[in-house]
């Protein structure tokens, strides 16, 4: 069976999730891999979240939420983009493979771009393949536990 | 530690739940849940495998451990008699994740189920003897299943009185088998609620169980009182008792501290050297007082 | 008990026959941190020969940080349990030292004396010990203290001590005649033998005997709060202990599928005791460090009839604050 | 006397303070941390350079607190702390005196904060010369060898947190890791689930970590945790021009941004 990534997007509620409706609306056809997480604000997307989706299953990860100066709340993007910012270089200095996480701004307006985003996403991921580097992490070699019931 | 000897290493099954690995559970069905009060659920169990069932005993004051997979183990007591035969009842506050998961459980879902672990009361010793039970909150269920051990065989004891309190009406449990036991007649009961957790149309007593205990002084002849309720009820009520004349070895409760495998050996209940889980979880309060107060 | 003597030189070629044996070889290998652990090893140029103490004993042979207790698998049926007992390998746990050794017989009297715990009792059963006596010691070590001493037998299947040359063979049970027994060319019967040159000299820094008289009385010292301010609440020392043997039980998984696992858990950690309902029996740092070294001094002796201290002195090297456990007990001991 | 414990004592019985934390020697001659009420114990009172620990973190301890007026012996890498933790609030209800010795071996009281600052900032450590050939030797690699390395480390973790407890930002009274609704990090100790924890604790303390490296030092299978820290702080540094422990003003750099803030991977 060829491979299908699982996406899953983290996606703001006033901006990106408004895109991608009007992706839908406008009855624009994209990859049906993506399984889309509504936030009330990308400053609510705690990093924490994005490793546990790569934990149960996630191969790649689209956050996205309203361009700077957009956002609903103000300043919830702009407190998002620093944290995004050390978290990503912390993901790169521990090794992770940093290319799985797709970051980007989509505006209400924008569906075009979000169909765009997810068909670049889940084709890159797709010749990435599985990310099971992450998930599939032994047990420590001392006392190897067969994980497989867990990653399902 | 040269005296030390090495024993000789047995692989025979130890005798546990599941029969022959202490760590594997009976798997249960819930066969019946009833809303006690707010957050609190008496769940009836009944075995799936039948061999199980023939094979499960337990006596009053034993505890088990209830599972749900994936979520983990709480422990509490076995609410009902085991003069009631053919299942067994819990009764739970939902307060962690287990105790939530649990919760959430629907009919006829299957859990997990180990024991019987601990102590029992010496009940036989009490034959003839008055019997005081005092208790709180949501530790009526551990004493629930000694009251209806002693009432299914009513005539073999003394006065039997109960006193129990909630810190409020709606946190009363059992409150169907609270209204029977005070028809019943033979049963002195004394119901309460903490100051403020009346309702206008509450006709019981109003104070916490203490006070009520010291207003309403039970006799101690010839009498055993169990006390059982959060630590600090436990830690009020038995001096009361002591100092009412009741003899300390005659003055039983059943402490519970936070526990994982049930047979002595995870370390998280003991109370100095002693495992609240094999040791207990019933004490005598002579026993209580040569114990740290860790409970 | 027999005594037999295999010449130093043939020490690698008895090696690699255990290794050849089939069975999970653990010994200690030098990491890239400095610090010496035991892993499962290929061949004896992985095993570091030139160490004081393994950073972690060997308990987690017996006792991993991880155990699976069993899997489960919802099914149209039920539910399915698993346990994984007949997977535990057969190891034999190369270069512990008698104190760890010694450590063995308290786990074992503690696990199977009592409601005989499954899964030790399947991994002892599959486990061989070979211990090497002590050449050298530092500033931690203090088994002479505990009634042990850097030759001690106790636990141990076999008990090795090079002596130059040769090495001296102490074989105490029949695993261990049977490890011997692999290859048994390379083993020559051997007279008794002092090995006390070649043993390293420890200070005897309290008598057994005394302090497990005093510390009857301890518990209500003012001193505990003394020796225990300094501690963090972390579980370094619980966990490095070859003794610690307290446990969490946790599950993982989805409602579906999973496992239920057992974990080290350690007493000193403030969650340990803590009631679902807020209410925790040992609130302060001071009590739950009271707790870790009476068990070890007193609990357990009364318990057990052990002292389950066996003076590694691996809870005084990796505690972050440097707390000491013997000079603590001797505070909390002194009239 | 020391010129160390003679002015401890004297803050004694001026009763400026009434608990001392500074260091003893203990008998296999390591210092360890020491608490005392009273001036007769002031002797055992050592500063010498092998007192790397940092007694900050005993600030947070409620035994600590219900003392009030508390004297505290600081390297500099505590004074860091202090400035940090000033900066973020956590030291409004304790009353210290903190006391240091300089380089001139001299000791030296502080009145104030103000003061510490600016004792900080004219002796600023920079990395030592060990972690920074770490980092280097690091981020030289590809990121396959980097992943290797960083997994082959937490693969040995057993979750003792010593980590956790030894560090004096981790001040949380309930941290992460101790819920269980939901589950964050795993109880168990394996790999993933190591790793997560090492990743979460570096992103709580990434802007916030004064580098005196503690975690690594103490961790008891010699992970260096303290390097993912230190490598966040230079990346703040570099992109937003924060330093941690170095001005009591200076407030969280991930709690705060700029509208011209820079990166090229947002698309």
């Amino acid at each position: 069976m060829d491979f299908e990534p699982k996406i899953v997007a983290f996606v703001c509620n006033w901006c990106t999730y408004a895109g991608a409706d009007l992706a839908g609306t406008s009855r624009i056809k994209y990859a049906t891999n993506v399984s889309i997480i509504r936030f009330p604000c990308t400053g609510r997307i705690d990093f924490m979240l994005l490793m546990k989706a790569f934990e149960n299953g996630a191969d790649g990860i689209i956050v996205s939420g309203c361009h700077p100066n957009d956002c609903h709340y103000t300043s919830g993007n702009f407190h998002a983009r620093r944290r995004w910012i050390v978290f990503r270089s912390l993901l790169d200095f521990i090794g992770f493979d940093t290319d799985r996480i797709t970051f980007s701004w989509v505006s209400a307006a924008e569906g075009t771009k979000w169909a765009n985003l997810v068909n670049e996403t889940t084709e890159k991921i797709r010749q990435k393949g599985a990310y099971t580097e992450f998930r599939n992490l032994d047990y420590s070699n001392f006392e190897k536990i067969n994980n497989d019931a867990i990653t399902e | 530690m040269e005296n030390q000897t090495d024993i000789e290493v047995t692989l025979t099954p130890p005798s546990g739940a599941g029969g022959l690995n202490q760590y594997i559970p009976y798997k249960m069905r819930i066969a019946n849940i009833i809303e006690e009060a707010p957050l609190v659920q008496t769940y009836r169990l009944e075995f799936i495998d039948e061999k199980d069932a023939d094979q499960f005993t337990f006596r009053a004051g034993q505890f088990a451990e209830y599972g749900v997979f994936g979520e983990g183990e709480s422990t509490f007591c076995i609410a009902s008699s085991p003069t009631r035969e053919g299942y067994l009842e819990c009764t739970f506050r939902s307060s962690g994740r287990v105790t939530k998961a649990l919760a959430n459980c629907e009919l006829n879902d299957i859990i997990g189920l180990r024991g019987p672990f601990g102590n029992t009361f010496p009940i036989e010793e009490w034959y003839g003897k008055n019997i005081v039970f005092v208790t709180g909150g949501i530790a009526l269920p551990p004493l629930r299943c000694v009251i209806w051990n002693l009432l299914d065989q009513r005539d073999k004891f003394g006065e039997i009185s109960i006193y129990y309190g909630a810190r409020s009406v709606n946190d009363l449990v059992y409150k169907e088998e609270l209204e029977e036991w005070k028809n019943r007649g033979d049963v002195k009961l004394f119901v309460t609620v903490d100051p403020g957790g009346e309702t206008p149309d509450w006709k019981g007593l109003i104070g916490f169980v203490p006070t009520i205990l010291e207003q309403n002084p039970p006799k101690s002849v010839n009498a055993v009182a169990i006390v059982a309720g959060p630590p600090i009820l436990i830690k009020m009520g038995m001096p009361i008792l002591s100092r009412n004349g009741f003899d300390n070895a005659n003055i039983y409760t059943t402490l519970e501290n936070r526990m994982k495998c049930g047979v002595g050996k995870c370390g998280h209940c003991t109370v100095g050297k002693t495992y609240v889980c094999k040791d207990g979880p019933v004490f005598t309060y002579e026993e209580v007082l040569k114990m740290p107060a860790e409970y | 008990m027999e005594i037999k003597n295999i010449k130093s030189s043939d020490i690698p070629a008895f090696f690699d026959q255990l290794i050849k044996s089939g069975k999970v070889v653990m010994a200690p290998v030098l990491k890239k941190s400095g610090k010496v652990f035991f892993e499962a090893v290929q061949s004896y140029s992985q095993v570091a020969t030139d160490y004081i103490q393994t950073g972690f004993s060997a308990k987690s042979v017996v006792f991993p940080k991880v155990e699976v207790l069993f899997s489960y698998t919802k099914t149209e049926e039920g539910i399915e349990l698993k346990d994984s007992i007949a997977d535990i390998p057969e190891t034999i746990v190369w270069g512990l030292r008698p104190c760890d050794g010694s450590a063995f017989s308290y786990m074992t009297e503690f696990f199977l004396r009592e409601n005989p715990d499954t899964y030790y009792a399947a991994r002892k059963e599959k486990t061989t010990l070979i211990a090497v006596s002590c050449p050298k010691a530092d500033d931690a070590c203090f088994c002479t203290s505990v009634d042990l001493n850097p030759g001690s037998t106790s636990g141990s299947d076999i008990l090795l001590t090079f002596m130059g040359e040769d090495t001296y063979v102490e074989v105490m049970t029949e695993k261990g005649k049977a490890a011997v027994d692999i290859s048994v060319s390379l083993f020559t019967v051997s007279e008794e033998k002092d090995k006390e040159e070649y043993l390293a000299k420890i200070d005897v820094k309290f008598s057994m005997d005394e302090i497990k008289e005093k510390i009857k009385n301890a518990y209500d010292s003012a001193e505990w709060k003394n020796v225990s301010m300094g501690c963090f609440g972390c579980g370094a020392c619980a966990f490095s202990c070859p003794t610690c043997t307290c446990f969490d039980i946790q599950d993982e998984g989805t409602q579906n599928k999973g496992q239920r696992l057992r974990c080290w858990d350690s007493c000193g950690f403030g969650l340990f005791t803590k009631h679902s309902s807020g209410h925790n029996p040992k609130t302060n740092q001071t009590e739950r460090r009271r707790q870790r070294l009476m068990h070890k001094f007193k609990y357990s002796v009364e318990n057990l009839g052990i002292v389950s201290c066996v003076g590694c002195g691996r809870c005084i090297r990796v505690c972050p604050a440097h707390l000491n456990i013997f000079e603590n007990i001797l505070s909390v001991t002194a009239p | 006397m020391t010129p160390l414990q003679s002015k401890v004592a004297e803050l004694f019985e001026n009763g400026t303070i009434n608990l001392m934390i500074g260091f003893k020697s203990a008998l296999n001659k390591l210092p360890v941390p020491f608490f005392f009420n009273t001036v007769s114990r002031v002797e055992e009172l050592i500063f010498t350079p092998e007192c790397k620990g940092n007694l900050s973190v005993y600030l947070q301890k409620p035994e600590v607190k219900q003392a009030k007026k508390v004297g505290l012996l600081a390297n500099i890498a505590t004074l860091r702390s202090l400035v940090q933790l000033t900066s973020e609030n956590q030291l409004g209800d304790i009353e210290k005196t903190v006391l240091t010795i300089n380089a001139q071996n001299e000791v030296e009281v502080f009145e104030n904060m103000d003061e510490v600052e600016t004792y900080v900032q004219a002796n600023f450590p920079g990395y030592s010369e060990e972690d920074k050939k770490l980092l280097e030797q690091l981020n030289s690699m590809t990121r396959d060898e980097r992943w290797q390395y960083w997994t082959d480390q937490f693969s040995a973790c057993v979750k003792c947190y010593a980590c956790r407890a030894v560090c004096p930002m981790c001040y949380c009274p309930s941290c992460t890791v101790e819920c269980n609704q939901p589950q964050w990090i795993k109880v168990s100790s394996e790999t993933t689930g190591n790793l997560e924890w090492h990743t979460i604790r570096a992103m709580h303390l990434a802007g916030r970590c004064i580098n005196c490296g503690e975690c690594g030092r103490i961790c008891p299978v010699g992970i260096p945790v303290h390097l993912l820290t230190a490598q966040m702080n230079l990346d703040i540094e570099k992109e937003f021009g924060a330093k941690t422990g170095f001005s009591c003003k200076s407030g969280y750099a991930l709690n705060t941004f700029k509208t011209g803030d820079k990166e090229q991977f947002i698309k």
